[in-house]
């Protein structure tokens, strides 16, 4: 009965990622911030692992395996110790206020839809709708990039597109090849490695994670 | 080239790349050299214009020969270099042989020991700039063309700023560097429509392809404007009074008795050869633009102090009569007039070797002028007559060829031009008519005025007092130079004498390119040249030197045999102020004041009138050329501000950046969308 | 050519030689009449030429050769312009070596030395005078050769010997251009040949003058070469003036009597000529030379407007 | 197919040694050695490639074609001569106390593994592989812009990241919607990422997906090329890492990028039968040529303003890709080539003249050519050649897109005349004073290492005047392939 339940549970996780990312603009304590991006993972790994049962790939449980590993276990982990060493726990000052960004995201999503509308119709798998989904998380992620001025949420907004990405791999194509796999979870392991170690020289170059101190390079 | 190894049966375009070959070496032995001066002057320069005259005498033999087309093997893979040699490519290939004999003969006595490029170096770059040249006469595809072309500005940019300790210097390079690189983009995109989509760049294709008029005439302008670019027609004439100034006199002389020919050259390649329609405005254009240039030209060469500034004007005012003729000629071969259309032409070519001729050998003076005092302001001169008879004599022939003077080569051009000029009452177009006497008025004001800077250029340096003291110590020509100079001085005085030879070697030319020519005229009599027919024009440069010289000659020696010829010396009448000193002679400027004030609208001057009351009164006037102000200032600016606006873009705030790439995504997915 | 025409060639030539001072010395002695002074004789000018041969020449210490040179170029430039200038006859087997625009090339050429001549002793007049002169010129220059492209339109040529034919011998018809080019052509020459209202060849008076302070410097044979050569100019342009607008009486090829008709002719109408020019000299009054340019422009463009006159109602 | 293997393995030994030697004095020589034997295993396997033509090998996960062939044996060439170049440089660095051991070790072995994603990326028959290389490339050099750990050099690391880590993430949602669309043809197997499959059934790919794919993939890629307005990172990231990296990064990375995006847009075309993709890539290449010249007049900083010129170069490039057609296709190749050599060129001459006159602003900088002829005439030409004088090839490609611009799109003229002239004045009126000009610095004591610069000049002269055959036959086969 699950399998007949998978499609309404897979777009259920879908949902969830998606109103996870909404509650992520909106946040602006940091180290919440990090957990809701713990949760967006671990709903990602529900959802490979239904969709790795539902359609009987055990890659789609390697992946899940991996996203398990890395973004809910290590990377919030680090993170945390990060915000820990740095001691920054507030993003206040946002470029645009949250309730705007809100309605921009909102706008995001309709486009995103209208954008995935087409292909997720001829989509004959069963998470249709999900590319929709994983497009709007891709760009309201953006967005929170743009919208942010402390290098740590930044960085999760990074991760967060990173999660969107992913989701549409496991839920439009049952999952990329292996090796890819494998390649872009290596890959995003050294990234945050390389970034964790950054953020700590910025601060100890710049005395501060206020992104707005790098304006150095310019056009003047 | 199939036959390389038997050089028996080598053609004249063999013999050519031979002479280019040999430079090439000549200048590489050079940068082998590259200090030993003497062994640089006194041996590679000599043997470089014993090379210059092989191509002389090939380009004499080649002259109505049948063209002769070689490969050679490197290029584009699609697009090996392709090379042809016709009458055309001869005739000019003549200009170069013949001027740069006698530029190296004299450039073998110029060169000095000194700051800034050495020696060696320079002797490169000169015979790099003289290969490329040669090469742009003969390269038969646009890839080729363009190569070569580019070569001679990169090597003569290089020999302009071969003094680069100075600032000024350097900034006239860069404004003649800009100038050549941005018109040398105009011929590439003239050729880009030459081509015609066929992607096939030999000139045996362009020549093959129908354009439309549209494309024609696009294709024209362009070329106009390239190749304008590098002759110096108004408004792109600015690099010319700046780089010549700055290069050093042999190379000044190439530049501009050379130079400024081959640019005329690729305009005549395109707009008669590969171009196969012609629309009657574009002589029309042509024409104006050449008038324009030459009055433009002409008058601010009144009023220049700066010996080479003063020669450079000439050039343009010289290159915008050139102009002229060729324009007259489209204008008349669009109306189908051929004979008329060949007299144009074939004035305008002889306009353009005797041009070549005595600008160089003035260039050549001012060299020689420049070592002998160390001066190069006409102001502090004066009075070298009697210190350098060597450089005297000839530059006073180079003068009066200049200044367009019978019996001189100079004066020949314009005679042809004139009658050109007269016979376009033929035209169908009234309006050309009415045109016409207007335009023949001003030519002949260009040539008057000529006169007048030919006559302030001599009459100050070699003539009157020595303004300056130092001047009496003024070293002759050394040998090299003398004979540099005698060389190119005789040159002028055997185009003046004998026209119709000339004129047939030109008559190729205008058969290939109108398929028109005089030669059958002129060759009917002698000594006359007669364009047309006898009862029209005639004009013979020999007899008419005869009679000149024979009056002379009579009337010395009967005063001798009536009279006497006895003469006393005595100082010259001080016009009852026996104060007065060579300082107070009639200056450069007080020469071209009459100018300046008939032209004053033409001028940006700056005057500086002393007050009654100053203890030392100084009178102080510079003369601009407004075209800085009105064009290239502003276009400055405009890219000054542009640049400004666009460097807003990028203040160094990352979120914008992210904006950027966001909006970016989003535009790029709606555009995908639809 | 016939010996006919190396007969009317040599007749112009020496016609012009012994002429050309009568010519001044009637148009002096006319002026003075007109200005109520006593009259010099009309031989007055030969016998200023024996003096100046007489005496010898004084040169300044570092006049180079070109100083000495000049007299006799401009002398023989001259010569040769009343050698191809059809004064008696149009049979000159000279004149093919030079048309109408050779001919301004001549005057330019004597002209161009001259200044160079007056430029080379240095002093503060002899450049002035040349500066002056080449003023004079670049304006006069092509005025001259419009007005003689004028004549030319008519006759489809620019050689004087086939102008002076057409204008002659063709039956008669009135050209309005000519009006026009006839008065831009008097003033030319009042100008070329130092006349007033643009210079005065009596005058020394610093300020104004200009052919007289660029031979300041000469003396002795030089000058007097140098007044001939004025004179020869001012035989010269009276004869192209009387060619172009009064071309009748000039003989034609191998008319013998013609010929023998022409020289009275032409004495008669020079007559004329010369008294109208001293009438003009005494009338006017000389103007500054910043004023020269307007009065020389103004003749230029006459001349234009001549020629478009000329294209407008149609050359026949 | 053993050629291969070298290629690759050669740098990740390379690597993994000097990750842990790359501390001691020899480690700069063994730096050298790598690259060279990473060049001769190239040239091992030019010639199996000349010889043999195409191949795919190892369950058809790699394979060399006309496309990248050239592109491995350059990607090699450079990083032997800027190895070249970086070991008498880096010492002078380390001299100057601006590299600690430490750091010469994460240089060096970054360096290698720089080189062995680049050589992975183009060799590799996977769209998802090509992806990750190229992160990992950014990566890598993420770590040696970073490596003076100025704050300067680290705001440029930290925009470089987040711009192209952005980016990367778009170009892999991107490939994900490939994979879709490959999917529905190939059904789930391990193949349908291969480009040599997908190029197979490209006629069937699902146009709708196909356009949206392509749109993340040219933004994602697009960003590594530095197209404007993606560019932003690009001339701090150049800028500030060592002259050895500029080198590197202007010569190689943004090739990479480039390469990606003629990949992806030959797919496109074939999807979706349409010009779409060719319009939009022309579209960023003037922009980026007009907005990168423009800038150029206003740079003090001289790395800086080589970065813009890179940027110009690129937008250049992709219009021509964007043109499309044998010519101009042809041309972009050409033009790929000689803007690596030639601008690592100058590079390598500007970071003698830097590390001499101990500054990067231009005004500063004087009388090269006093100090010493070999840098003044190597920084004269290499800029003279960049600019698109002839003979070097530059000119050659430019006379190319140029001729065939006139045609095939007039209303793009202008733009080409107006930016090509701008950034010619540009570049042109800096660098004179820099070369010529009085100094007050005392003659450089020993000769700079500067074979490279002139052994790159001379292949850029050399590729201007003459193009060998099989090289020729290459960029044909490949312009073919790329179609337009």
């Amino acid at each position: 009965m699950i399998i007949k339940l998978a499609p309404q549970l897979v777009n259920l996780a879908a949902t969830l990622i998606l109103m996870l990312s909404f509650a992520m603009i909106s946040q602006r304590r940091i180290s919440s911030l990090i957990n809701l991006f713990t949760i967006q993972g671990a709903a990602l790994v529900a959802a490979s692992i239904l969709l790795g049962y539902v359609t009987h790939q055990p890659d789609l449980y390697i992946s899940a395996a991996l996203t398990l590993a890395l973004k809910v276990i290590f990377i919030p982990w680090m993170l945390h110790r990060v915000i820990r060493k740095l001691n920054v726990r507030w993003d206040v000052e946002t470029l645009i206020n949250i309730p705007t960004t809100m309605l921009v995201g909102i706008g995001l999503v309709i486009f995103s839809f209208s954008l995935a509308w087409p292909i997720s119709r001829l989509s004959h798998n069963l998470a249709g709708g999900s590319l929709g989904i994983a497009l709007a998380v891709v760009l309201l992620s953006f967005m929170m990039m743009i919208t942010r001025s402390k290098a740590v949420p930044q960085i999760i907004g990074f991760l967060s597109i990173e999660n969107g990405l992913v989701f549409a791999a496991i839920s439009v194509t049952n999952g990329m090849p292996m090796i890819v796999e494998f390649g872009v979870a290596l890959d995003l392991l050294v990234a945050v490695l390389i970034l964790g170690v950054f953020m700590f020289q910025i601060r100890e170059k710049i005395d501060s994670l206020d992104i707005h101190k790098l304006e150095a390079l310019k056009e003047d | 080239m199939n036959s390389l190894i038997h050089p028996a049966a080598w053609v004249h375009l063999d013999w050519v790349l031979v002479v280019v070959l040999a430079w090439l070496v000549i200048g590489v032995v050079g940068v082998f050299a590259l200090r030993r001066f003497r062994f640089v002057a006194t041996v590679l320069f000599p043997v470089s214009a014993l090379f210059s005259l092989l191509l002389m005498a090939l380009a004499l033999s080649a002259a109505g020969s049948a063209a002769e087309v070689a490969v050679l093997p490197i290029g584009l893979p699609q697009l090996p270099f392709h090379l042809r040699l016709d009458s055309l490519s001869s005739f000019f290939l003549l200009v170069i042989g013949g001027v740069s004999a006698g530029v190296s003969a004299f450039a073998a006595g110029y060169f000095r020991q000194g700051e800034g490029t050495p020696p060696g170096l320079i002797c490169l770059e000169y015979h790099i700039f003289l290969a490329s040249m040669t090469m742009v006469l003969v390269a038969d595809d646009a890839y080729a063309f363009m190569v070569v072309w580019e070569t001679m500005a990169l090597s003569s940019f290089f020999l302009v700023i071969s003094n680069h300790r100075i600032p000024e210097i350097r900034n006239a390079g860069f404004i003649y560097m800009l100038v050549a690189h941005v018109g040398a983009l105009g011929i590439l995109l003239c050729f880009g429509v030459l081509q015609a989509n066929t992607g096939d760049y030999t000139f045996a294709n362009m020549r093959a392809q129908h354009l439309s008029p549209l494309w024609a005439s696009i294709a024209f302008v362009l070329a106009v404007f390239g190749f304008g670019a590098k002759a110096g027609i108004l408004p792109v004439h600015v690099w010319l009074p700046e780089a010549h100034p700055a290069a050093s006199s042999p190379v000044s002389a190439l530049m501009s008795g050379v130079m400024l020919k081959i640019a005329l050259y690729g305009l005549l390649r395109v707009s008669f050869d590969l171009l196969q329609t012609r629309i009657w405005w574009w002589g029309a254009l042509l024409l104006a633009i050449g008038l324009a240039t030459a009055l433009f030209g002409v008058v601010f060469s009144t009023v220049q102090v700066e010996m080479k500034r003063l020669l450079a004007y000439s050039s343009i005012e010289n290159i915008g009569l050139m102009c002229s003729g060729i324009g007259l000629s489209l204008l008349f071969s669009a109306y189908g007039m051929k004979t008329l259309s060949a007299l144009a032409l074939t004035a305008a070519l002889y306009h353009v070797i005797s041009h070549a001729f005595f600008k160089s050998l003035l260039f050549c003076s001012t060299g020689a002028v420049m070592h002998a005092t160390g001066e190069r302001s006409l102001g502090k001169l004066g009075g070298l007559m009697r210190y350098v008879p060597w450089v005297a004599w000839p530059t006073l022939i180079g003068v009066l060829a200049c200044a367009g003077l019978p019996p001189l080569s100079g004066f020949v051009g314009e005679w042809l031009l004139l009658q050109s000029f007269l016979f376009t009452t033929g035209l169908p177009s009234s309006f050309l008519n009415m045109l016409v006497p207007v335009l023949a008025a001003l030519f002949a004001l260009v040539a008057a005025l000529s006169g007048y800077t030919m006559v302030k250029y001599f009459g100050v340096i070699f003539l009157g007092q020595p303004r300056e003291e130092k001047l009496s110590q003024a070293h002759d020509a050394g040998m090299w130079e003398r004979i540099g100079m005698v060389w190119l001085a005789a040159a002028c005085v055997l185009l003046g004498l004998i026209p119709n030879q000339v004129i047939g070697l030109i008559d190729p030319v205008t058969q290939l390119l109108v398929s028109a020519g005089l030669a059958h005229s002129v060759s009917a009599n002698g000594w006359l040249l007669v364009p047309v027919s006898i009862e029209r024009a005639s004009y013979a440069p020999a007899i008419f030197l005869l009679g000149v010289l024979a009056c002379f000659a009579v009337a010395y020696m009967l005063v001798r045999q009536f009279y006497h010829g006895r003469t006393r010396r005595v100082p010259p009448w001080d016009c009852g102020y026996p104060w007065q000193t060579a300082r107070m002679q009639d200056s450069a400027e007080g020469f071209g004041q009459p100018i300046r004030q008939i032209f004053e609208f033409l001028f940006r001057m700056k005057r500086e009138l002393p007050s009654a009351l100053d203890a030392q009164p100084r009178y102080r006037v510079t003369v601009e050329d407004p075209l800085w102000y009105w064009l290239y200032l502003p276009v400055a600016r405009l890219v000054e501000r542009i640049s400004k606006l666009i460097g807003l873009l990028q203040q160094g705030r990352i979120a914008v950046y992210l904006m950027y790439s966001f909006v970016t995504l989003i535009v790029v997915l709606m555009v995908v969308k639809r | 050519m016939s010996w006919l025409g190396l007969l009317s060639q040599l007749m112009a030539i020496v016609m012009a030689l012994l002429l050309a001072p009568l010519m001044t010395g009637w148009v002096n002695q006319w002026r003075a009449r007109l200005q109520n002074k006593s009259a010099p004789s009309l031989l007055q000018p030969y016998l200023v030429l024996h003096k100046l041969f007489n005496k010898e020449s004084v040169l300044a210490e570092h006049a180079s050769p070109l100083f000495r040179a000049a007299p006799y170029i401009v002398f023989g430039c001259m010569l040769l312009a009343c050698a191809i200038i059809p004064t008696l006859s149009t049979d000159l087997p000279l004149s093919p070596a030079a048309d109408a625009i050779a001919l301004v090339g001549l005057f330019a050429l004597a002209r161009v030395f001259i200044s160079l001549a007056a430029m080379d002793v240095g002093t503060a007049f002899g450049t002035m005078g040349a500066r002056r002169e080449m003023l004079v010129g670049f304006l006069a220059e092509p005025a001259l050769l419009m007005v003689l492209f004028c004549a030319s339109m008519v006759s489809r040529s620019t050689s004087l010997t086939t102008i002076v034919e057409t204008l002659a011998h063709r039956e008669f018809t009135i050209y309005p251009s000519f009006l026009v080019t006839g008065v831009a052509f008097t003033m030319v020459s009042l100008a070329e040949n130092a006349r007033v209202p643009v210079d005065n060849p009596e005058t020394h008076l610093e300020l104004t003058m200009i052919h007289e302070s660029m031979i300041l410097e000469y003396s002795g044979r030089h000058l007097a070469l140098l007044e001939w050569a004025a004179s020869l100019k001012l035989l010269a342009y009276s004869c192209i003036g009387l060619a172009l607008f009064f071309p009748w009486g000039i003989a034609e090829a191998n008319a013998p009597l013609a010929l023998l008709l022409a020289l009275p002719v032409l004495l008669a109408k020079l007559a004329v000529g010369g008294f109208l020019l001293a009438l003009i000299e005494t009338l006017s009054a000389k103007m500054r030379v910043f004023r020269v340019p307007e009065f020389l422009g103004s003749a230029f463009l006459l001349a234009v407007i001549g020629l478009l006159v000329n294209i407008l109602l149609g050359v026949s | 197919m053993y050629a291969l293997f070298f290629v690759l393995a050669v740098p990740l030994l390379g690597a993994a040694v000097l990750a842990f030697t790359g501390h001691r004095d020899y480690a700069r020589n063994l730096n050298v050695v790598f690259s060279l034997s990473t060049f001769l295993a190239a040239c091992w396997l030019t010639a199996e490639v000349i010889s043999g033509g195409p191949m795919l090998v190892w369950k058809q996960q790699f394979f060399i074609d006309p496309l990248n062939v050239f592109l491995v044996t350059l990607t090699c060439f450079v990083g032997l001569t800027t190895a070249i170049f970086s070991r008498p440089y880096m010492r002078v660095e380390q001299d100057l106390g601006k590299m600690t051991p430490p750091r010469m070790r994460l240089y060096h072995s970054m360096y290698q593994l720089f080189n062995f994603t680049m050589l992975l990326g183009f060799t590799t028959n996977n769209m998802g592989i090509v992806w990750v290389s190229l992160e990992a490339a950014t990566l890598t050099t993420l770590l040696l812009v970073s490596v003076y750990r100025t704050a300067a050099s680290l705001e440029a690391a930290w925009k470089y990241f987040i711009l192209c880590g952005v980016g990367i993430a778009l170009a892999l949602f991107g490939t994900v919607l490939l994979y879709m669309a490959a999917e529905k043809v190939l059904g789930p197997e391990s193949a349908t990422l291969l480009w040599t499959s997908l190029n197979a059934i490209k006629g069937d790919l699902n146009p709708s997906i196909i356009a949206i794919a392509f749109a993340f993939l040219l933004v994602g890629y697009g960003t590594k090329v530095g197209m404007v307005p993606l560019h932003s990172w690009l001339p701090d990231a150049h800028a500030e890492g060592p002259t050895p990296v500029s080198a590197v990064l202007s010569g190689l990375l943004l090739n990479m990028g480039m390469y990606a995006v003629l990949r992806v847009k030959v797919l496109t075309d074939g999807a979706l039968h349409s010009v779409m993709a060719g319009q939009l890539m022309m579209g960023f290449g003037l922009l980026s040529l007009v907005v990168a010249s423009f800038l150029l007049s206003r740079q003090k900083d001289v790395k800086r303003m080589f970065s813009y010129s890179s940027i110009e170069h690129m937008g250049l490039i992709t219009f021509a890709f964007g043109m499309g057609g044998p010519v101009a296709n042809f041309a972009g190749l050409l033009h790929m080539t000689v803007h690596s050599l030639i601008k690592s060129a100058v590079f390598f001459t500007v970071g003698q003249a830097t590390q001499k006159a101990g500054t990067q602003i231009m005004s500063e900088i004087r009388g090269l050519i006093k100090i010493n002829p070999t840098v003044g005439w190597g920084l004269m030409l290499s800029s003279m050649a960049i600019l698109g004088m002839p003979p070097f090839g530059v000119f050659a490609s430019e006379f190319l897109i140029l001729t065939t611009a006139m045609r095939e799109q007039p209303w793009a003229t202008p733009f080409l005349l107006i930016s090509l002239g701008v950034a010619f004045a540009s570049i042109l009126i800096r660098v004179l004073p820099m070369v010529y000009g009085e100094t007050s610095l005392k003659p450089l004591a020993h000769s700079p290492a500067l074979v490279p610069v002139f052994v790159h000049i001379g292949l850029g002269l050399v590729l201007g005047l003459y193009i060998p055959p099989y090289l020729n036959g290459w960029y044909v086969q490949a312009a073919l392939m790329l179609g337009g």
